[in-house]
């Protein structure tokens, strides 16, 4: 039978995949804000899985808003992407380095 | 009634501020009239308010005004205990004050000679000057009307903050810097001792306010405790000494006295105002509203009897052989202190408080008028250039008078009424140091009339000022100088007759200041007197009086009709005329013991060694080693997002291991 | 093992090796897709536990709409993929290490049993007639009124932050601004004059 | 099912400051450029106008309402009208300095007031959900305002590394809660509370969740090891946002913390007890000791900042009600002085300016006698000098510390501080006692200066009567 701790292997899994992604990539910020959007996957599977062990929706709610802010910091994300470009002409993480000390 | 009381107290603060901040906008005229209404208007209301007591139309307050914190069921509040005592000490301290305001702007007229030519610390030296007087009546007030210990320290400190700004008030004078920082460091020795002892009484009654602590206080007439070893110490005992050790600070008890004749220093009105008239007093009268711990143990009222009485005698000789016009005022200062303290020692407190009050007045009236020949004679402070100032200063010279017989306690003038019932009060007691008190003081009398009519005389008499530049100069000072010698002289000879029947044998004090029986020798002497006339008559029959005549005469004999007497006495006694020359080496002692004895210490160590550990390792070398780390641990922050994400996520890990895997 | 157990382990295969496909492309527009890969994965997954609606919900607007957006920046941007990859092998051994670290822990605390079988049983399949999206929202329109109305605010404050910060006048476009014109003070951000001597 | 609709009245605040927003930002659309002070007027007074919602709508009792969501109680009451009162504040002082650099949108004001909004859901919140949608608002609304300055190159790199390392902790967060709700089957507080408190401390999935939730609840806070966003965003954002980071979101990161580990996990207090140690020792080390090798004041305030909140942390983490008071009066106290604190960088720069570097302060008594007495007060009080106020903060903190047993904390404390106390009197000297290196005259309105020197004074008043505000923390802290 399928196990709640499946389900949260699997969370936990997808969770340290985009802690290592946020770490190992050093050249694009793009990326960084797909590892954001891998993590909140993470927590959302957490969610739906206690949600259906738990048998009630208050897990599937919570998700529900989690989508929707994780839609907003998107946006956001990518407009200050795009405001760090106009400036920098780079979104090279290793290049956002004037800020130190 | 809480408002009332606030505007006696704020008044001074708010004409304190004003001057103080905005001194340059309002000019000269505007501070000394700012402030002055200030302390005028707290002066009246205090009047009032004794007044009020007098006519019995006034009840006890005792109120919080502000609860500032609690703190483990502490209560630090800001209140008044506006009772008899308080009324008294309420209306010298601003009434004295108001004085001194005015005289001040007459002595301080011409203060910016006083400072080098664009010095900055000299820019409205006028206006921030009379800020001080008036902040200085503020604290006072605040540390009198205080119905709790911590407000009483906090009067306590700021009395003395305002002290040392006065006394180094003319910062460019090398002199004035010293005896400012021997002000401090010897308060602080004080200072010590008056918070451990506010610190046990937190401890063993959990209570800062009066009342509280007095109504817990017999029960724990018997407690012991131990502070070294297995000695056992009376709780009460302990805390008494320690409370007046902070009052030997502030009131210039031997041992601590030394700071007290340096601190002429400061301009004459503050000598006056807080070095002789209130501020040197707030140990009596801690020690006075303190009664109901005092009289709890014997040991403690021994130990202040003792000391007063050692204070009293040997400052007294000391001056008589000064030649500043202010140090003779001084150490006379010191003396009168001693008596003070003498009559609390032998639970004569209504004796202490009224000789602090006739003292304040007459004690005041001198300074003036010592100021007030200073001025005529161009800051010029030595007696021995003096003479014959009679002549141009009939008004100094009739109020120098007035205060002078007051002090030596001429009979119906004020000092004569307090003096006398210190004097007889130490005959009635029975505690241990009572003998050697009595003793101390009936000697102390002849001193006293010695070294006043001995300045007297040497000013007012003889022959013109040597200088004759000065004598050209010589003038009677302006009328805001001899206006505040008048009003000050009034009560120098009548406050005494006036009110002793009430406040020492009548039922003036009850309630404020508690006495024991057996400890009541006020009542005993009581018995035989009524009235001031019966009192004047009774000091016809003792020796104090004859002992002053004495004083006087012999001073008269030696100073004007035959003065190589005197030289030739310093000449047989000069051992003696050296020790009181040098003030018994008290100075030189602390020198060596304090300064000089870490020096040695410094020197016997290994001077290079020293240095080394001292300055490079553990001062510059820490500071450095802290300016390293510092400059290391900002390279921690690259400015690189990975190495921030790397520092979130270690700090997760750190904590996942060590509270869930651990 | 069951069916089911097999379509999870399928997908969950599926998703891990998106994720990972996800932080080690070099060209963002890969990562992009390998993200969509992942997303339909775990809706899928999300089939398996009955969230229907959720599943829908991620695929329409996540697919649909954010990882569109991500590839809109990525192809307006004009970004040099070359140097993209420099230093990539240095950092995978700190990068792996740490994930596996943070795997372990977490493997340790959920694998320990208080989410096993025993702990918490399966559940029973839901009725036929059961409505997913009905029963979502009937209670995010009632209990949950108070977030709903925050969540509302919170893409309000994303419209107003992305026009914000992104929109923008061409710049090479010539134009005059009345109000700067206007505000220019007289002295300072006008004229400057220069007081020179005369050379003679 | 049946719905019955709630009373709105206790979250009347909110509401209103909602409408407030939007109706400033449909309002501003058909301003002229030089009309648009009429967007700032309309902000300060919802500001306000709120507070005195607030204060009408207060009350002894909690009220729970939104089915749980959502707690009216006196420590959200008084906390919401700290972040009002001290937000009307940020946005006074920051008026002339956007007006000098083209940056007086109503954007800016619309930001800022649903960052309050954040704040303020936050300070209300009754559950999981809530507190994160709050938390949420608050941040989007932070990172859009940080990168306001559309042409700063130090801003927009700011805005990345907030935004990234921010979605990067609400992740954490997130987690976190999904462990706690998967361990309780609840997101509201006195659920979780109960359930916690049933199921016992030694359950390993509720500490785990525990860390994550205090892992996320520090990143708010800026405690160290995740302080490092702090320093860059201090010193890369406007100013004006600048000072409205710093001062504000303290409070609410308190009230984050209030409803998260004492509401919520109250029975795990142990473990986070623990936790928050290492945190606010880390915090009070590093963030004094890096303040002293700052030559950038927007830094060097940002690195006090992290000390301070070890402080905050020092009082929650008492976890008694007097720990917790102590927490509460040394947050606001804070967001006070750095609202004077960064309000004094705001006056000394102007257009073109940058009153960035501690160079700049040389000599500011000659400049303006009266401001350098201003900013001597706030240093001072950040400092920890009797008789400022800040002496008092950390006092009481301190005091809870050690009433707790935990003296050796107290000591590590004072000791930092006692560090810490080299780089504020560093300014005091250089405003005192150097040279001034340039000359130019103050150039601030009125409203600036008179509310600057109200925020300088506050320092010694609130010193000298510290018991006004405390007693209202002990009040709001009795309820919870």
């Amino acid at each position: 039978m399928l196990a709640l701790t499946d389900f949260l292997m699997l969370g936990a899994i997808l969770f340290s995949l985009s802690v290592a992604g946020i770490f190992l990539n050093r050249k694009n910020v793009i990326i960084l804000l797909m590892c954001i959007e891998l993590m909140l996957l993470a927590v959302n599977i957490n969610f739906v899985a206690f949600s259906h062990f738990h048998g009630d929706t208050v897990g599937q709610v919570f998700v529900f808003f989690i989508l929707t802010v994780a839609a907003a910091e998107a946006a956001i994300g990518l407009a200050i992407l795009v405001v760090l470009f106009r400036n920098r002409r780079t979104i090279n993480v290793e290049d956002l380095d004037t800020l130190k000390g | 009634m809480e408002t009332f009381y606030l505007i006696i107290v704020l008044a001074p603060l708010l004409g304190a501020i004003v001057a103080g901040f905005w001194g340059a906008k309002i000019g000269r005229a505007g501070a000394h009239w700012v402030t002055s209404s200030g302390v005028g208007i707290s002066a009246l209301l205090s009047i009032y308010v004794l007044s009020g007591f007098v006519s019995g139309s006034r009840e006890l307050f005792n109120g919080t005004v502000y609860t500032w914190m609690v703190s483990d069921g502490l209560n630090m509040e800001v209140g008044f205990l506006v009772d008899r005592l308080t009324a008294v000490m309420m209306t010298v301290v601003t009434f004295v004050s108001f004085c001194i305001h005015i005289y001040t702007i007459g002595y301080m007229a011409h203060d910016e000679e006083n400072w080098p030519g664009g010095s900055l610390a000299g820019a409205n030296s006028y206006q921030r000057f009379f800020s001080y007087i008036s902040l200085f009546t503020f604290s006072m007030l605040m540390l009198v009307m205080s119905n709790n210990f911590l407000q009483l320290f906090f009067g306590w400190e700021a009395v003395g903050l305002v002290s040392y700004l006065l006394i180094g008030f003319w910062s460019v004078r090398p002199t004035a810097i010293f005896a400012n920082l021997k002000a401090f460091l010897v308060n602080r020795v004080g200072d010590f001792g008056f918070l451990l002892g506010i610190a046990a009484i937190a401890l063993y009654t959990n209570s800062l306010d009066y009342a509280d602590v007095f109504a817990r206080i017999p029960g724990l007439a018997d407690t012991q405790i131990q502070i070294f070893g297995d000695t056992n110490w009376s709780l009460i005992s302990v805390i008494g000494i320690l409370l007046f050790i902070g009052a030997m600070g502030k009131s210039a008890q031997v041992p601590l006295h030394v700071w007290l004749p340096d601190s002429m220093e400061g301009p004459t009105p503050i000598s006056a105002l807080i070095h002789a008239a209130t501020m040197v007093t707030a140990g009596v009268f801690m020690v006075a509203r303190m009664s109901p711990i005092y009289e709890f143990s014997e040991t403690a009222l021994s130990f202040v009897l003792v000391i007063g009485a050692t204070t009293a005698f040997f400052t007294g000789l000391i001056g008589i052989v000064q030649n500043d016009i202010k140090r003779v005022v001084a150490y006379s200062t010191l003396s009168q202190l001693g008596y003070m303290m003498v009559a609390l020692g032998v639970s004569a407190y209504a004796a202490g408080i009224f000789h602090l009050m006739t003292h304040a007045f007459f004690k005041a009236l001198l300074f003036l008028a010592a100021g007030s020949v200073i001025i005529g004679m161009h800051h010029d402070q030595d007696i021995r250039n003096m003479g014959g100032i009679r002549k141009y200063m009939p008004w100094t010279y009739w109020t120098s008078l007035i205060g002078s017989l007051a002090l030596i306690g001429f009979p119906g003038f004020s000092g004569f009424f307090s003096k006398d019932a210190i004097i007889e009060a130490v005959h009635h007691s029975h505690i241990a140091g009572s003998g050697y008190a009595y003793a101390v003081v009936l000697i102390g009398v002849f001193i006293t009339a010695l070294y006043s009519f001995r300045m007297f005389f040497l000013v007012f008499h003889g022959e013109g000022p040597r200088d004759s530049h000065a004598k050209h100069h010589l003038k009677e000072s302006p009328k805001v100088v001899t206006v505040p010698l008048v009003l000050l002289a009034i009560p120098s000879v009548g406050i005494g007759y006036l009110t002793m029947e009430t406040m020492l044998f009548g039922d003036w004090f009850n309630n404020v200041l508690f006495v024991l029986p057996q400890h009541d020798t006020l009542a005993e002497l009581g018995k035989g007197i009524h009235g001031p006339n019966s009192m004047i008559a009774h000091g016809f029959m003792g020796p104090a009086l004859y002992l002053a005549l004495a004083g006087l005469i012999v001073a008269w004999f030696i100073y004007t009709k035959k003065p190589d007497v005197a030289e030739m006495i310093k000449a047989r006694l000069a051992p003696l005329y050296r020790a009181l020359d040098k003030k018994y080496w008290f100075d030189e002692a602390y020198q060596f013991l304090f300064a000089g004895g870490s020096r040695g210490l410094g020197n016997a160590l290994w001077s290079k060694g020293d240095r080394f550990i001292i300055d490079t390792v553990i001062i510059n070398g820490s500071a450095r080693t802290v300016g390293r780390i510092a400059d290391w641990a900002r390279t921690i922050q690259t400015g690189y997002l990975f190495h921030y994400a790397i520092a979130m996520i270690l700090g997760l890990l750190l904590l996942l291991t060590w509270f869930v895997i651990a | 093992m069951t069916f089911e157990l097999f379509v999870f382990y399928v997908f969950a295969a599926i998703l891990v090796f998106a994720a990972t496909m996800v932080i080690t492309r070099k060209n963002p527009v890969h990562s992009a897709l390998f993200l969509v890969l992942a997303f339909f994965t775990s809706a899928a997954i999300w089939l398996l536990a009955e969230a229907e609606f959720l599943a829908i919900v991620l695929v329409l607007v996540y697919v649909g709409a954010v990882m569109v957006l991500f590839l809109f920046v990525v192809m307006m941007l004009d970004i040099d993929i070359a140097t993209m990859r420099a230093g990539f092998v240095k950092n995978l051994p700190l990068a792996i290490l740490i994930a596996i670290a943070m795997v372990i822990e977490i493997f340790l605390v959920i694998g320990s049993g208080s989410f096993s079988l025993d702990q918490f049983a399966a559940p029973l399949p839901l009725p036929a007639d059961y409505n997913n999206t009905a029963s979502l929202g009937n209670i995010l329109y009632t209990e949950y009124m108070y977030p709903f109305e925050v969540a509302a605010v919170i893409l309000l404050v994303a419209i107003i932050a992305a026009i914000g910060l992104t929109m923008r006048k061409r710049p090479e476009s010539k134009y005059q601004d009345p109000s700067k014109q206007v505000r220019v003070k007289k002295g300072e951000d006008r004229i400057t004059v220069l007081k020179m001597d005369a050379e003679d | 099912m049946q719905f019955e609709m709630p009373s709105l009245i206790p979250v009347l605040p909110e509401l209103f400051l909602l409408t407030m927003t939007c109706v400033i930002l449909v309002v501003d659309l058909f301003l002229k450029e030089e009309q648009r002070v009429i967007s700032y007027g309309l902000v300060q007074i919802s500001l306000l106008l709120s507070v005195c919602i607030v204060y009408l709508t207060s009350g002894a009792e909690a009220e729970v309402i939104f089915y749980g969501s959502v707690i009216r109680d006196p420590m959200g009451d008084v906390l919401k009208v700290a972040i009002y009162l001290i937000s009307a504040g940020a946005f006074l002082y920051s008026k002339d300095y956007l007006l000098d650099r083209n940056l007086f949108k109503g954007e800016f004001y619309v930001l800022g007031l649903f960052a309050v909004l954040g704040m303020t859901v936050m300070v209300s919140a009754n559950s999981f959900l809530t507190v994160y949608l709050g938390l949420e608002l608050l941040a989007l609304s932070l990172y859009a305002l940080v990168a306001f300055d559309r042409d700063s190159k130090a801003g927009s790199e700011a805005a990345m590394k907030y935004f990234v390392l921010g979605a990067l902790a609400s992740g954490m967060l997130l987690y976190g809660i999904s462990m706690i709700y998967g361990a309780t089957g609840s997101i509201e507080f006195p659920q979780v509370a109960k359930a916690v408190a049933e199921t016992g401390m030694d359950n390993m999935v509720l500490v785990f969740g525990l860390v994550f939730v205090v892992i996320g609840l520090a990143f708010k806070f800026g405690a160290v090891p995740l302080h490092m966003w702090v320093p860059d965003v201090y010193h890369g954002a406007p100013t004006a946002v600048t000072l409205f980071i710093g001062s504000t979101p303290k409070i609410a990161a308190f009230a984050l913390a209030m409803r998260l580990l004492v509401d919520g996990l109250e029975p795990l207090h142990a473990d986070w007890q623990g936790m928050l140690v290492i945190l606010a020792v880390l915090s009070m080390a590093l963030g004094n000791v890096i303040a002293i090798a700052q030559t950038n004041i927007k830094r060097m305030l940002a690195y006090s900042t992290i000390s301070h909140v070890g402080f905050i942390l020092l009082g929650i983490l008492a976890g008694t009600s007097k720990g917790y008071t102590a927490a509460m009066f040394y947050s606001i106290v804070y967001a006070i002085m750095a609202l004077g604190g960064f309000g004094i960088v705001l006056l000394l720069s102007r257009r073109g300016f940058e009153a960035e570097n501690l160079d700049d302060y040389k000599g500011l008594h000659d400049r303006s006698p009266w401001f350098a007495a201003m900013m001597l007060l706030l240093m001072f009080s950040m400092a920890g000098v009797p008789p400022t106020v800040g002496f008092f903060a950390k006092m009481f903190v301190l005091e809870a510390v050690v009433s707790i047993d935990m003296t050796w904390l107290a000591l590590v404390g004072v000791f930092f501080s006692i560090i810490g106390v080299y780089y504020y009197l560093r300014i005091v000297k250089l405003m005192y006692f150097d040279k001034p290196t340039d000359d130019t005259p103050l150039t601030a309105g009125l409203d600036t200066r008179i509310a600057l020197s109200v925020n300088g004074l506050m320092m010694l008043a609130l010193g000298m009567f510290p018991a006004a505000i405390l007693s209202i923390c002990a009040a709001a802290v009795g309820s919870v």
